[in-house]
C-alpha cells in the first residue's frame, strides 16, 4: 500500500507542478490570457477540491455546491463593493464596514460559506442518496432566485466592482501575482484534504458514505461525520467563490445557478472522484478543452460532450485513474 | 371565480408536470437511473414534431413523429451509452448524461437552427370552451389533463400490475440475480427506456406547442421533472402524480396569491417583486420541506 | 445416465486475482453432488461460473451438452439452471409473492407447490422481502428459484441461517427433489446431512479441485485435511 | 461509571414490546445478561430474535419496555451511543466497509470505540494506537494473512469473520452475535466456538443462532422465543428436554 | 481592431447570430473601406464570466481597440465597465442598462440600440395616446423586468389595474392569463423576452380573453415571430427600427440580408448593422490611437442608419425616434408593419445622470 501512496503523491505533485509550469511558461511568453485561464483552473480545481471533501470522500453527492460558490462571490463582490463606496455593509446590531483586502475578504468568505453549509447540510443530512442530490439543488435555487431578484445588489444583472481587492505586497492586477495567490491557497487546500481523509476523522467519514449502519455500531455518528465534512467542504468552496468573484472582478446569480453546482461536480468526476488531486485535472482538462475546442466549431459543446461521454464510459476512474490504471478507490 | 380557475390552472399545471416527469418516472423513479439527458429526450420530441407537423401540415402526424423519434433517440441512447452504466453510481450516470445533453443541443441547433421552431395546434384542439359555471378554458389544457391522467393510469398499471414492472423493479434490486433468473433484463430495460424516451418527446410535443420549441427547452423541464419525482418518493408512480399535482397547486396558487397577501402586509409596491420572489421559490422551499419531514418523498419506499 | 454438467480444469478471475486454478466436476442427470472446501477456496466462484455470471478464462463448461462459454447468464438460466445464490439476495423493495412470480415459468412447480413447501411464505405473502426475517428470506431464496422450473437446483448455503426444524424440512425437500428426478448442486457444512443424500462430492482447495468421488467414499481422513473437521 | 457488582446482571430487558402494524414482532420480552455467561436465544426463523438484538442496540425504537446496561437506563440513547458504552453487535448478514481492507475495518472499530474520531491530522493508517489493537483481533478472528485484502474481495464466510474481528475490536461490556456461526464452515465453526468461549470471561454474550451443536456446547443459559415471547429459558438440558421448544423448533434433531 | 462577444452557442445563440451575421454584413457592403478593420469573434455561452475573461483576453492577449456585441444587459454590466477603464472603446449592439446610462456613463461607451427603457417608454406613449384608460402589465422579476415596468409607467398616463411580477424563465402563464381575464384592465402591456414570451403569447391566444396586447418589440423580432405563429397577429409592439422603415440605408439592408442569409432581419441585425456602419464612419475620419478624436468622430454619428435619423444624447445613448408595429401577415410570412410613430426625438431617462 505504501508504494501505492507514494505513487499517487507523485501523480498528484505532477499535476500541480504542471498547472505551475503553465501558468509561468506563458507569463514568460507574455501570454497574459493563458495566465488568466490558468488562474481559472486553479480557482475551478479549489472549489473541486472543496466538493470532492463531500462528494468523494463523504459520498454526498451535492448538486448545490454553487450556493457556497456564489456565497463566496457575492460576500466578497458586496464588501468590494461597499468598501468603493464607502458605505456600511450594515449597520445594526454593529457596523460591518466594506474591505478591499483580500486577507479580510477571505475569512469572511469562508465563514459565510461554512455558516451556509452548516444550515443546509443540518437539514438535508436528514436524507440521502438521490434525495440528498434534490434538496441540496433545492437550497441552492433558493438562493439563485432570491439573487436575481435582490434588486440592492444588482439583482439578475450582478454587481461588477471594477478593482481587484488588494493583497499586501503584491499587485493583484498582474495575472501572474494573482495566480500565484490562488495556486498557494489550491496547494494550502490541497494539503488540508489530503491530512484530514487520512486521519481518523477521513477514516471515519468514508467508513459513514460505505456503509453508515456498521459506523453506527462501532460508535460512530454519522451524521456528525458528514455534517463536520459537508462544512468544510462549503468553507473551500466558499473561499473558492471569493478567488473567482475577485478574478472577473463581478459576481452574478450565475454563480449560484444549478449549471455552476454541475460544473464543479463534472470537474470532479472528470479528475477522478475521491482523488487528492482529481478536482485539479478535472478542472484544467475541461479548460482547456473548453478552450481548444471554442476555436474549432461553434458547435464545440458537442464535441466536448463526446469526449467526456468517452471518459465517462473507458475511463471510470477518471483522469487520474487513467494514469494509475486503477478504478475509482476508497 | 378567480380563485377557481386558478385552482383549475394548478391542476392543469400539475398535470403537464406529470406528463413531463411521467417518463424520468420510469427511467429514474424505477429504473434508478439519473438521466439528465431527460430533457434532451423531450426537446428531441418537440422538435420533430415541429418538424414534421410544418412538413406535412398535420399535427396529429407531427405527435406520431414525436413518439417515434424519441423512442428511437431513447432506444439509440441507452445501447451505445446508457447500459454500460447501471451498475455504476449515480456519479457517472450525471457526468454521462451531463455529456448526452450538450450532445443532444448541439445537435439540435446544428439541424434546426438556433431560432425557435412554430408548432400550431389543429383547429380541433385550438381556442377555449366554457365550463360549467361560466368558466372560459382553453381546450386544449383540457385535453392535456386527460393525456396527464391516461398516462398516470397506464403507468401505475405497467409497474404495479404487470410483470414487466415487477421484472423492472427486480432489475433495479439487483441486477445480477435477476439476470441469473433468466430474464434478459439488458433487453427489458432498453424497451423501457425507449418507452420512458417516447413519453418525454410526447410531453415535449404537447407541451411544447404551447409554449416554445427551441434549443433548450428542456432544462428548465428537467429540474421540475426531478422536483416532482422526488416530492412524491422515487419508484412510485402515484408519488410522482401527487408530487406534480402538489407542485402544480403550490406554483399556482403561491404566484396568483402571495403578491397580494404581502401586500397586506408590508408596503405595496416592494411587496409586489418580493412576492414574486418568495412565489418563484416556492416548491423548492415545497420540496425542503417534504424532504425534511419525510426523507423518503411522499410515497416512497426508504431511500 | 446422461451427463448433465461438466467442468473441466476451469480457471477464472476476479479483475488481476486469480481465485479458480483448475475445478473439474462432473454431474449427471438425477444426481446430487456435494461441492465442499474451506472459506475462501472457491466454491462460490465455481457457483458465479457455471451461472454464467463471472467469465471463465480457461477450461471447459458444459451443461446438457452445450458449451456454455457463449452463453449469456440468462440464457443459461433458461436452459434449467436455478440458482440460490449466497447470501439470499432477495428482491429487497418486491413483495414475496412479486418475487416468486417475477422469473416464474411454466413447470410442475408453482405457487402452490412452493407455499405447502414453505407454509411460512403462505403467511407473509403480501410482505416486502426486505423485512422478512433471515430465515424466511432464505426460504423465499428456495421458492423463487423453484418457481423457474430449473432441471439442476443450485444451492449455495441454503441451510444457512435456518432453525433446525426448518432445515430438516429442507433437507426432506432436497431429498423429495431427487426422488423426482432434479438434479442439484449444493454446498452446505452440515457433513451428515450431506453423507445422507448426495451421490457424490467435489472437494475444492485453493480454486482447484483436489478429490471427487462417489459419498460414500470420503473418509473422515480426506475430511479432516480439506474441511478441518 | 461504577462496576456491577458480580452476577447483577449487565443487560437487563424489562417488558419489550415491538409491533410492526398488526405484527406483534417482540411481545413482552424480559430476558438479561450476567457477567461471565454466554446466554443463547434460539428460536424460530421470524419469531423476532433480530429484531430484539435490533432494539437493544438502538437501531429500532421499541413501542414499549426498558433496556439498562451496566446499571444504566439506555431508552433514550442512540445507537452511536450505546456502541460506545460498550454494546458491540455483529450482524446477520455481514456488514463491513466494503472499500476498506480487513486492517482498515477493524481499526475503523477501534478509532470508533475510543470514541476519538474527531481528529483531523495525524494519519490514521500510522497510527500505532490502533493498527497494534486491530492487528491482534484480525488474527483472534482467524484472518491474520488476509489483513490487508479489501473486504469487497473476501468470501462469504471469511467476512464472517471479520465481522466477529470488529466486534472484538470494540471491546465491549457485551457481545449480541446475531448468528456468528453461519456461513463459517466446519473449521472456522469450529474455531469461532473456542473464541467464543474465551471471550466470554472478558464480557458476557448474547448468542442468537441456529447451530444447535454451537448453542449446546456453549450457552450457559438458553432462551427460546417463539412468535415474539419467551417459552422458556433454562439450562442446555432443560431446553433440550422441553416437548414444546422440541415440537416448534428443535425438531427430530437434538 | 474589433472584438465582438456574442452569444453563439446555447439557448440563446439566436440573438448572438444575428448580431454577428448583421454586423458581418455591413463591413462586407462597405467593401474595401472595411479594410482596416480586423474583426475577432467569440462566444460567450450567455455566461457572464466567460464574457469577462474573452473580454480579458481580447484586451491583454489581442490588444483589441474596441469591443461590441453583448446580447444580454447582465453579461454587460460585467464586461463594459471594466473595459472601458482599461481604455477601450464599447459599442453596445443591443444591452443597455440604466446604470451604464446614467451615473455609471462613460466617454468610451457608446449605445447603438437604445437605453433598455426606451422601448417600454415607447408602449406606454403609445398607450396613452391610444386613449386606454387601464392597463394590466406584466414583466419578469429581475431589474431589466423592474426598469421596463417603471420605463412603461413613466410614460403612462392611464391607470394600472394590476403590476405583476413573473418568474425569470417561467413557462406556463394560466395563472396570470387567469388575473388578466378577471382584472378590468382595458389591454396588457407585457415584456417577456425569449421562450417566456412565445409561451405566454401563444398561451394568451388560446385562452380567448382577448384583450389587445402590448409589447416592446422583443417578443415580436423576426427570430420569434415564426415560433409565435398566428397568436401574435395584430398585437401592437414599439421599436425604434422596422424592416419596412422607408429610407434607402434600410432599403439596402433589408434586401443584402435576405440575399446573403435567405431571411428577414431582426432588430439586433439592424443594431449590429448600424453599429458597424458607425464604426466604419468614425476609422474613416479618426485613428483609434487618438482616443479623443475617434470619440469626436463617434459622437458625430455621420453615418446612414437604417433608422432614418440618429444621433448620440448627452450620454452617448441614442436621440432618435420610436414607432409602434403591428404583426401582420405578408403571404406565408409573420412580420412587422409599421402603423405610426410612439415618440420623436427621444432620449433617455438617465441622461441628466451623467456627469461626462
Ligand atoms: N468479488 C471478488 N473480488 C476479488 N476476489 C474475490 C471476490 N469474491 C471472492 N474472491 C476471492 O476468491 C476466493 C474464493 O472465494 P469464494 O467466494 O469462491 O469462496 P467460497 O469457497 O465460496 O468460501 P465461503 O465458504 O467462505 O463462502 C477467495 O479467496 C476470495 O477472497
Ligand atoms: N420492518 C419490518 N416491517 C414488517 N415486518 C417486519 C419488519 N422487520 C421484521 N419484520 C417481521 O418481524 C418478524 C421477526 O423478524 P426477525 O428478523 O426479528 O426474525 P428472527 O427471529 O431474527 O428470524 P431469523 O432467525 O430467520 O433471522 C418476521 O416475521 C419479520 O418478517
Ligand atoms: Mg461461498
Ligand atoms: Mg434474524
Amino acid at each position: 500500500m505504501g508504494e501505492l501512496l507514494n505513487r499517487d503523491a507523485i501523480i498528484n505533485l505532477v499535476i500541480f507542478a504542471l498547472l505551475v509550469a503553465v501558468a509561468l511558461g506563458a507569463h514568460l511568453a507574455g501570454d497574459g490570457f493563458t495566465v488568466t485561464l490558468a488562474t481559472k483552473a486553479a480557482i475551478f480545481g479549489l472549489a473541486g477540491v472543496g466538493l470532492n471533501l463531500a462528494l468523494g470522500y463523504g459520498g454526498l453527492i451535492s448538486f448545490g455546491h454553487a450556493a457556497f460558490f456564489g456565497i463566496g462571490g457575492y460576500v466578497t463582490g458586496i464588501l468590494a463593493s461597499h468598501a468603493s463606496s464607502g458605505m456600511p455593509v450594515v449597520t445594526l446590531p454593529f457596523t460591518i464596514m466594506g474591505s478591499n483586502e483580500m486577507l479580510g475578504i477571505w475569512p469572511v468568505a469562508m465563514l459565510a460559506g461554512g455558516v451556509a453549509a452548516l444550515a443546509i447540510g443540518a437539514l438535508s443530512l436528514r436524507t440521502s442518496g438521490v434525495y440528498f442530490i434534490m434538496v441540496t439543488l433545492a437550497f441552492a435555487q433558493m438562493l439563485y432566485y432570491f439573487a436575481i431578484s435582490w434588486s440592492r445588489y444588482g439583482g439578475e444583472d450582478g454587481l461588477s466592482f471594477y478593482v481587484r481587492n488588494t493583497f499586501p505586497g503584491l499587485n493583484t492586477f498582474a495575472p501572474i501575482q494573482y495566480f500565484a495567490i490562488c495556486a498557494v491557497l489550491l496547494a494550502l487546500a490541497l494539503v488540508f484534504t489530503a491530512v484530514v481523509t487520512q486521519s481518523r476523522f477521513g477514516l471515519a467519514l468514508q467508513a459513514a458514505r460505505q456503509n453508515s449502519q456498521r459506523a453506527v455500531a462501532v460508535g460512530i455518528r454519522p451524521y456528525a461525520i458528514r455534517l463536520t465534512a459537508f462544512v468544510l467542504s462549503g468553507m473551500i468552496v466558499g473561499l473558492a467563490g471569493s478567488l473567482y468573484a475577485d478574478l472577473n472582478r463581478f459576481v452574478s446569480p450565475a454563480m449560484l445557478s444549478w449549471h455552476m453546482s454541475g460544473e464543479i461536480m463534472v470537474f470532479v468526476i472528470l479528475g477522478g472522484v475521491g482523488r487528492l488531486c482529481g478536482p485539479v485535472a478535472g478542472a484544467a482538462i475541461y479548460i482547456l478543452l473548453e478552450h481548444v475546442l471554442g476555436g474549432i466549431s461553434d458547435y464545440w459543446q458537442a464535441l466536448l460532450g463526446l469526449l467526456l461521454l468517452g471518459i465517462v464510459l473507458f475511463a471510470p476512474g477518471g483522469l487520474i485513474g487513467i494514469v494509475t490504471r486503477r478504478g475509482r478507490h476508497a | 371565480m378567480l380563485l377557481a380557475e386558478q385552482a383549475l390552472n394548478g391542476l392543469q399545471y400539475g398535470m403537464m408536470l406529470f406528463l413531463m416527469a411521467a417518463g424520468l418516472t420510469l427511467v429514474f423513479g424505477v429504473m434508478g437511473l439519473i438521466n439528465l439527458a431527460h430533457g434532451s429526450l423531450y426537446m428531441t420530441g418537440a422538435f420533430a414534431c415541429a418538424a414534421v407537423a410544418a412538413a406535412t401540415g398535420s399535427f396529429w402526424l407531427g405527435l406520431v413523429a414525436s413518439l417515434a423519434a424519441a423512442a428511437a433517440a431513447g432506444a439509440l441512447v441507452e445501447v451505445a451509452v446508457i447500459r454500460r452504466l447501471y451498475a455504476r453510481d449515480h456519479l457517472d450516470q450525471v457526468l454521462a448524461t451531463f455529456a448526452l445533453i450538450l450532445i443532444f443541443s448541439e445537435g439540435a441547433r446544428w439541424l434546426f437552427g438556433s431560432f425557435p421552431l412554430y408548432l400550431k395546434l389543429p383547429p380541433s384542439l385550438s381556442g377555449a370552451v366554457v365550463l360549467p359555471g361560466g368558466l372560459h378554458y382553453p381546450l386544449f389544457r383540457l385535453v392535456i389533463i386527460g393525456f396527464g391522467a391516461a398516462v398516470a393510469v397506464g403507468l401505475w398499471w405497467l409497474i404495479t400490475r404487470t410483470r414487466l414492472g415487477i421484472r423492472i423493479r427486480a432489475g433495479e434490486a439487483d441486477r445480477e440475480m435477476i439476470g441469473a433468473l433468466g430474464v434478459d433484463i439488458a433487453r427489458l430495460y432498453t424497451i423501457v427506456f425507449a418507452l420512458g424516451a417516447a413519453l418525454a418527446g410526447f410531453a415535449g410535443a404537447l407541451v411544447g406547442s404551447i409554449q416554445s420549441v427551441q434549443v433548450g427547452m428542456g432544462e428548465p423541464v428537467l429540474i421540475l421533472a426531478f422536483v416532482v419525482v422526488v416530492i412524491g418518493g422515487i419508484g412510485s408512480i402515484k408519488g410522482a402524480f401527487v408530487g406534480a399535482l402538489l407542485v402544480g397547486m403550490t406554483d399556482t396558487l403561491g404566484k396568483a396569491l402571495l403578491p397580494g397577501l404581502l401586500s397586506q402586509v408590508v408596503e405595496a409596491s416592494s411587496a409586489k417583486t418580493v412576492g414574486a420572489s418568495l412565489a418563484s421559490v416556492l416548491i423548492y422551499v415545497l420540496m425542503a420541506v417534504v424532504l425534511i419531514m419525510r426523507p423518503q418523498g411522499l410515497f416512497g419506499a426508504r431511500g | 445416465m446422461t451427463r448433465l454438467l461438466e467442468l473441466r480444469d476451469l480457471t477464472a478471475s476476479y479483475g488481476p486475482v486469480q481465485a479458480l486454478f483448475g475445478i473439474s466436476l462432473d454431474l449427471d442427470e438425477g444426481q446430487v453432488v456435494a461441492l465442499m472446501g474451506r472459506n475462501g477456496m472457491g466454491k462460490t466462484t465455481t457457483i458465479r461460473c457455471i451461472s454464467r455470471l463471472l467469465p471463465h478464462s480457461g477450461g471447459e463448461l458444459r451443461f446438457a451438452d452445450r458449451d456454455l462459454a457463449s452463453l449469456s447468464a440468462p440464457r443459461v438460466a433458461r436452459l434449467g439452471v436455478g440458482l440460490v445464490p449466497e447470501g439470499r439476495r432477495c428482491f429487497g423493495p418486491l413483495t414475496v409473492a412479486e418475487n416468486l412470480t417475477v422469473a416464474a415459468r411454466p413447470g410442475p412447480w408453482d405457487m402452490a407447490r412452493v407455499c405447502a413447501l414453505f407454509p411460512r411464505l403462505q403467511e407473509r405473502m403480501g410482505q416486502i422481502a426486505r423485512t422478512l426475517s433471515g430465515g424466511e428470506q432464505q426460504m423465499l431464496a428456495i421458492g423463487r428459484a423453484l418457481m423457474t422450473n430449473p432441471r439442476l437446483l443450485i444451492l449455495d448455503e441454503a441451510t444457512e441461517g435456518l432453525a433446525p426444524v426448518v432445515r430438516q424440512e429442507i433437507w426432506a425437500g432436497v431429498r423429495q427433489l431427487k426422488a423426482e428426478g432434479l438434479s442439484i448442486l449444493l454446498v452446505d457444512k452440515s457433513l451428515s446431512e450431506i453423507a445422507s443424500v448426495a451421490d457424490r462430492a467435489v472437494v475444492v482447495e485453493r480454486g482447484a479441485t483436489v478429490w471427487q468421488g462417489g459419498i460414500t467414499d470420503l473418509t473422515p481422513d480426506l475430511t479432516d485435511r480439506y474441511l478441518g473437521v | 461509571m461504577p462496576e456491577p457488582k458480580l452476577n447483577e446482571p449487565i443487560l437487563e430487558i424489562r417488558g419489550l414490546r415491538k409491533a410492526f402494524g398488526a405484527l406483534v414482532a417482540t411481545d413482552d420480552v424480559s430476558l438479561d445478561l450476567r457477567p461471565g455467561e454466554i446466554h443463547a436465544l434460539i428460536g424460530p426463523n421470524g419469531a423476532g430474535k433480530s429484531t430484539l438484538i435490533k432494539q437493544i442496540v438502538g437501531e429500532i425504537r421499541p413501542n414499549s419496555g426498558s433496556i439498562r446496561f451496566e446499571g444504566q437506563v439506555i431508552d433514550g440513547l442512540d445507537a452511536a451511543a450505546r456502541a460506545r458504552l460498550g454494546l458491540a453487535r455483529s450482524f446477520q448478514v455481514s456488514s463491513v466497509i466494503p472499500d476498506f481492507t480487513v486492517l482498515q475495518n477493524v481499526m475503523l472499530a477501534v478509532a470508533g470505540a475510543s470514541g476519538a474520531v474527531f481528529r483531523f491530522h495525524r494519519p490514521a493508517l500510522s497510527d500505532r494506537k490502533l493498527t497494534e489493537p486491530a492487528l491482534f483481533h484480525i488474527e483472534q478472528a482467524g484472518l491474520a494473512d488476509r489483513h490487508l485484502v479489501q473486504a469487497a474481495k473476501l468470501s462469504h464466510g471469511e467476512r464472517r469473520k471479520l465481522e466477529i474481528a470488529m466486534a472484538l475490536a470494540l471491546r465491549p461490556r457485551a457481545f449480541l452475535l446475531d448468528e456468528p456461526m453461519a456461513g463459517m464452515g466446519l473449521e472456522g465453526g469450529r474455531q469461532l466456538t473456542s473464541i467464543l468461549s474465551e471471550l466470554r470471561n472478558e464480557a458476557p454474550i448474547l448468542l442468537v443462532e441456529h447451530d444447535m451443536d454451537a448453542v449446546f456446547a456453549l450457552a450457559d443459559r438458553i432462551s427460546v422465543l417463539v412468535y415474539g415471547r419467551i417459552i422458556a429459558t433454562g439450562s442446555v438440558a432443560e431446553i433440550r428436554a422441553n416437548p414444546e421448544v422440541r415440537r416448534s423448533y428443535l425438531g427430530e434433531d437434538a | 481592431k474589433v472584438g465582438m462577444i456574442t452569444t453563439l452557442s446555447g439557448g440563446g445563440a439566436g440573438l448572438g447570430v444575428d448580431t454577428r451575421d448583421g454586423f458581418l454584413l455591413a463591413l462586407k457592403n462597405a467593401g474595401d473601406a472595411a479594410k482596416q478593420v480586423e474583426l475577432v469573434i467569440e462566444d460567450d455561452q450567455q455566461k457572464p464570466d466567460v464574457a469577462v475573461q474573452i473580454a480579458d483576453k481580447m484586451i491583454q492577449s489581442e490588444q483589441v481597440d474596441v469591443l461590441t456585441g453583448i446580447v444580454w444587459s447582465n453579461l454587460a454590466m460585467a464586461v463594459v465597465p471594466a473595459a472601458v477603464a482599461q481604455g477601450k472603446f464599447y459599442l453596445s449592439t443591443n444591452a443597455a442598462p440604466s446604470q451604464l446610462a446614467g451615473a455609471g456613463c462613460n466617454p468610451k461607451y457608446f449605445s447603438v440600440s437604445y437605453q433598455n427603457d426606451n422601448l417600454h417608454e415607447a408602449a406606454g406613449a403609445y398607450a396613452t395616446d391610444a386613449g386606454i384608460g387601464k392597463m394590466f402589465i406584466m414583466a419578469p422579476n429581475y431589474p431589466a423586468g423592474q426598469d421596463s415596468l417603471s420605463g412603461f409607467k413613466r410614460y403612462y398616463k392611464g391607470e394600472v389595474a394590476n403590476e405583476v411580477y413573473t418568474q425569470v424563465g417561467q413557462t406556463d402563464y394560466a395563472a396570470e392569463i387567469a388575473q388578466i381575464r378577471n382584472s378590468d384592465a382595458d389591454a396588457v402591456f407585457f415584456f417577456l423576452p425569449g421562450g417566456m414570451g412565445i409561451a405566454f403569447m401563444k398561451q394568451y391566444a388560446e385562452s380567448g380573453v382577448g384583450k389587445p396586447v402590448i409589447g416592446p418589440a422583443f417578443s415580436f423580432s423576426q427570430d420569434i415571430l415564426p415560433a409565435v405563429g398566428d397568436a401574435a397577429l395584430g398585437v401592437r409592439n414599439t421599436a425604434q427600427w422596422s424592416h419596412d422603415l422607408d429610407n434607402p440605408a434600410n432599403k439596402a439592408f433589408v434586401e443584402s440580408f435576405q440575399a446573403e442569409y435567405g431571411r428577414l432581419p431582426s432588430l439586433y441585425a439592424a443594431q449590429a448593422y448600424d453599429t458597424a456602419n458607425l464604426l466604419l464612419s468614425a476609422v474613416a475620419k479618426a485613428d483609434v490611437a487618438d482616443a479623443d478624436a475617434f470619440r469626436a468622430a463617434l459622437t458625430e454619428a455621420d453615418f446612414p442608419s437604417v433608422r432614418g435619423k440618429f444621433s448620440f444624447g448627452p450620454n452617448q445613448h441614442p436621440i432618435q425616434d420610436y414607432y409602434v408595429r403591428e404583426v401582420v401577415k405578408e403571404g406565408d410570412v409573420l412580420t412587422n408593419k409599421i402603423i405610426g410613430p410612439a415618440m420623436t426625438d427621444h432620449g433617455d431617462a438617465y441622461a441628466e445622470q451623467c456627469k461626462m
